[in-house]
């Protein structure tokens, strides 16, 4: 009678390509070849554009800015498992998910510019704004997986927030009401191992942050993020599972944040070189290359021609970017409310004058 | 039909959803039971479980949701079972409800209506009596609506839940069950930001909301005051009260709140700058004192009573 | 190379006397007799006490108030495990814990008279004010938690909630800061089934509470919450653990609320008789009372005793709390803060007038 | 010794720690980093990973178990790494940190200091220049202040350690480093509920504090005007105020804050009153707009400059 075992638990994790580039064929026959260069295109194209927005950064031309390097296969990977149409909810260091998605880049440099305009979404994509206060957004998924519930519509929410939004309250109860609701929610923990100056150990005791999820009543699993094509297996997978009413599923991207926190930030001051270094030597291009190549789907030449288009598409930014005329001070107001008070009115004429 | 606040709150929650489907309301409690007050009482049996949802227990999950809700595309109707459990939600209300708009230049808009009992008067236990009306005025974004009767309450929650913006709608649980008043079938709306004048008068004004507007009210019997209903916190109507006040020259804020920051502090503060050279005496707070609001035993000395309130008319008016 | 398991978790449920009585005697040799009578007899006077507030409430000679009917073996035998210098920090329906910890009873009902005067613990005992906002107590056990660590002391924290405040944000971040600092608390959770008209199962999708502590790196085990001994142990086990700084434990303790959740609820509204029925028939006092005929330790002649021993402490509990004056305004302010404002010392002198 | 309000805060927890061993630090990033903006920088090198606790991403927790180690006797000192994140912990503020005092009836106290940058100024993303003092002002139990020098911040942070009820500590992110003053090495305290004669002057009072109190002067060249720099918001010294503004008869409060229940409504409202017969002009509040606090682009257009203040100062003298 005494102690009876009532539950049991089992937390996977996921890794297709190893460092080696080498690869379970048996799992990977379902992915048409097209697949492995959209992957390469993009992540090209994302570092591209971060490397800019961190140079443009350094020449006072943009603002404090959060670096995606060495996370590129778990924000590309996962964003391309969604359909344009489906709801993509980021924190604040999204760029590489918004890029996949077809987020236009010179909005996204407008907003790192400090200019709200830039998170203005263009019809076609429901991409919300990035979220600033970590972790606010988790609750958010909840209500859009609602309203698809309430419309009947086949679509998906990807929610994506960090390894320290993790030990948010929204965390614990966007989850549950996920679990409770059984909505078609995608969780994508972007486990990079720090936030700013704390390392994952000491965020939480828990040994992985995807076997949370069965305590919500549905499946977490661990994958190698820096595996873009793990990262999209699974994320498809959880996608497929969301639009068939299936429910909610967490997945967590554990990868490294190979760059500062931000620009503002040092972080030669809590981690050391050999960390950083270790993790280099896995970060996601390095190891897609070397599995295309394998394949027959890689090569110099290749490289070159996708670098070239990138970083074309990356000065065109730039320049519409940086073309934007300055934002009007009367915005600030229009925008806050849709019909103004009085007060407001009086206070547009003030800075019209 | 005659109806009490409760009944009428009810009321116009049917009405709007059966008018839109994209109303809904979520909560705790506010399905099977209704609402731990009766408010949405029927509703579920009536629109369905999907459309009238009782939620686990977690305040900022529910405000959070609802605003995912909104930018989908739905208007949903959250209930906070009392004033003094909002606070859990704050953050989702002050940095995304009321900035969703501004933050994707109207690209995503937040149509929300939080509703919550607030106020003393039910001898309830500890946090369940909170008037922190103030706090939401403070924000940009959103709206702050406080009804004082049942037909106001119908014709406010209307406008709240068609409005493109968040609404804070706080239900003076003390006037829940107090009064009981002919509300019309069909439907009307009581525009947001105007305020109501409950009784004419020549002397001074006196301007209230929700459950203190009555006590404000029996208080001034023998004067001959003008008192406004204000209906709406954020945006307040300035030109009712503006217009009043250079009548009367003489303004008495009345809330049960306490005072420091109150909203009586922004509507003195406006009417002595905007009615400068019109008043013949000093304007006047009377409100809840420098004191965190107590158990039931000593609810009703920190509430303004007919005494206070009394005093602080005379006072204006001796002067 | 693919999937491969991280991590296993594996729930256990505690029950050392079943509903017929029978007990597992090995593992109940180490517990003297003199506990079952303890047991039995706080078990009554929380009863009385309780019984005796209902009708107090429906007199009108007490407020709003919450029962405990059922729950007596889940509060009473927790609070036992603890020492009296131990720190306790209840939610708002702890009554029996309080009584099991030595509060006096007339301050509990002067609480429920309304009067803050009731939740001024007597110096001796460190038991935080009943928690009114559900979940909101949970990180203050952190805290004192860190006091406890920071001062050497050899004590131990007890946080008692219910399964709906399980749901809050609060429950996350309180149980995941006490893995991290590994600290000397019992997470106590009462899972009664209901939160007002929100049964246990539109809570959460998860299967278990007690399996969340695995993800916050520490242990969670299920009590049967009827079976006094059995949550005793459970208890006992998790205060030495914590006093010998090897950190938290969460117990779920798996009860039922037999009465509505207030004098201002009904529960008929959402719940059916039979679910309440077959939940009498497990009540904790019929088991403990079965129990210890067996062993030879109770009579008609002892519990009739016990009864009345428990009814005098109760009148008198009511009479010193319905003998006290009613509480000065001027209190509200004069406890607000320590020091008093220019605008607070002129209120006073209002109210004095 | 010359220092900047980082070094001053940094100096001020230092002693009170070196003072008094229940002084500690917890907050996300004020140990091996020494805090986004290096305020803490050193401590946990010098008083160990005990005292100084880099805590995980919880802003709710932080504030928690803060009060959990001020009710079990120890003096926190938490860090929200900006004003704007403090809104998930406002209900441990508001109900708890606030109220245990009066709940136990003095049996628990909460001696806690929440410290937290405030304030637009450094250009950062969203939600990074929040100034939302008023909110706390509102709440009874809790006291507010805000320095204005490296030497008051020094000062005043000691003296709200030692202080036996919750402070929030607002540092304005504008001030860590553009000023360096002579700060004393030794102990020194600066009484909470006092402002200060930041100039003397007799044609009209201005008020103000933190970041906005430069401006205010820099506005003020050209002008008789006595300057108080406010230092506690709560509780605000009336007397230091009434005295100055029945000596000039004139008065302008000039905050960041959006001015609908701002704290200069507050002040409006209580001279308004306290002084009626006093004022030779309306008193004026420059403020920020009915708005959300914009992103870097539009922060200057937002905040008061001098343009505005001065316009302000100019009518209140022309009236
Ligand atoms: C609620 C809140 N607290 C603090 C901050 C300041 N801050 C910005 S990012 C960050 C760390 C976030 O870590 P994580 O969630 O792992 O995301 P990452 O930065 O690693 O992408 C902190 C503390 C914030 N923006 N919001
Ligand atoms: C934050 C908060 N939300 C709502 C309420 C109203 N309320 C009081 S008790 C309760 C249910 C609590 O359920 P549970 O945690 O299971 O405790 P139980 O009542 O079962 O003991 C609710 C919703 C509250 N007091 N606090
Ligand atoms: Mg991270
Ligand atoms: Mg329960």
């Amino acid at each position: 009678m005494p102690t009876s075992v009532i539950g049991k638990i089992v937390v996977d994790r996921l890794q297709l390509i190893n460092e080696q580039g080498e690869a379970d064929a048996s799992r990977l026959t379902h992915l048409p070849e097209s697949v492995y260069n959209k992957f390469f295109e993009t992540i090209t194209l994302a570092r591209l554009y971060n490397q800019r927005a961190l140079s443009l950064q350094r020449e006072g031309r943009l603002g404090t800015y959060a670096s995606i390097l060495g996370q590129e296969a778990s924000q590309v990977g996962s964003a391309l498992a969604f359909d344009p149409s489906d709801w993509i909810i980021p924190s604040f260091r999204e760029s590489g998910v918004l890029i996949a998605m077809g987020y236009p880049m010179h909005l996204l440099y407008r907003y790192w510019m400090g200019d709200e305009r830039g998170m203005s979404c263009p019809e076609g994509l429901n991409i919300l704004p990035m979220c600033v206060p970590v972790g606010s957004q988790l609750t958010h998924s909840v209500g859009v997986g609602m309203g698809i519930k309430h419309r009947g519509e086949k679509k998906a929410v990807g929610v994506y927030f960090g390894d320290g939004a993790s030990s948010r309250g929204d965390f614990h109860e966007g989850l549950n009401l996920a679990g409770v609701f059984k909505l078609p929610i995608v969780f994508l923990c972007q486990n990079n191992q720090w936030a700013i100056s704390v390392p994952r150990s000491a965020q939480s005791a828990g040994a992985t942050i995807a076997e949370r999820a069965f305590s919500y009543g549905f499946e977490g699993i661990q994958v190698d993020g820096n595996d873009i094509v793990a990262v999209y297996k699974a994320t498809k997978d959880a996608v497929d599972k969301a639009k068939d009413n299936n429910g909610p599923t967490l997945i967590e991207c554990f990868t490294y944040r190979l760059d500062d926190h931000t620009t503002s930030d040092d972080a030669s001051r809590y981690r050391s070189k050999d960390e950083v270094e270790s993790w280099k030597a896995k970060e996601p291009l390095i190891r897609l290359r070397l599995f295309m190549e394998k394949k027959g789907l890689w090569s110099k030449a290749y490289e070159d021609e996708v670098i070239k288009k990138a970083s074309e598409a990356v000065d065109a930014a730039i320049k519409e970017a940086e073309g934007f005329s300055q934002p009007q001070a009367v915005d600030m107001i229009r925008f806050t409310n849709k019909d103004l008070s009085l007060r407001q009115k009086r206070e547009l004429e003030e800075l019209e004058r | 039909m005659k109806l009490n606040m409760v009944g009428a709150i009810n009321a116009a929650l049917a009405q709007e959803m059966s008018r839109d489907k994209d109303v809904v309301i979520l909560g705790e409690d506010v399905g099977r039971d209704g609402g731990v007050f009766r408010v949405t009482e029927g509703l579920q049996a009536r629109f369905g479980a999907g459309r009238v949802m009782d939620t686990p227990l977690a305040e900022l999950g529910i405000v959070g949701a609802s605003i995912g809700m909104a930018v989908y595309g739905l208007r949903p109707v959250a209930e906070i079972q009392f004033m003094g459990f909002i606070y859990a939600a704050i953050e989702q209300v002050f940095s995304h409800a009321g900035r969703m708009r501004s933050r994707s230049r109207g690209r995503f808009t937040c149509p929300l209506v939080i509703r919550t009992p607030y106020g003393i008067g039910i001898k309830a236990p500890e946090l369940h009596s909170e008037s922190a009306e103030a706090l939401f005025c403070h924000m940009p974004g959103v709206k702050v609506v406080v009804p004082s009767s049942p037909y106001n309450a119908k014709g406010l929650l209307a406008s709240a839940i068609r409005d493109d913006d968040p609404v804070i709608f706080l239900e003076p649980s003390r006037l829940y069950r107090a009064i009981k008043a002919e509300v019309p079938d069909e439907e009307y709306l009581i525009p947001l930001g105007k305020g109501e004048v409950y009784q004419e008068g020549a002397d001074m004004t006196i301007v209230a909301w929700g459950a203190m507007l009555h006590k404000a009210a029996e208080a001034a019997e023998g004067f001959d005051a003008e008192i406004i209903d204000l209906q709406t916190l954020k945006p307040f109507d300035e030109e009712l009260i503006l217009s009043s006040v250079k009548k009367t020259g003489r303004l008495v804020v009345v809330h049960e709140a306490t005072r420091n920051c109150g909203l009586g502090a922004e509507i003195a503060a406006f009417v002595s700058e905007a009615a400068f050279g019109y008043m013949k005496a000093p304007i006047m707070r009377v409100a809840g004192y420098e004191a965190v609001t107590p158990m039931a035993r000593l609810e009703d000395d920190f509430k303004p009573g007919i005494e206070r309130i009394k005093k602080a008319y005379e006072l204006v008016m001796e002067y």
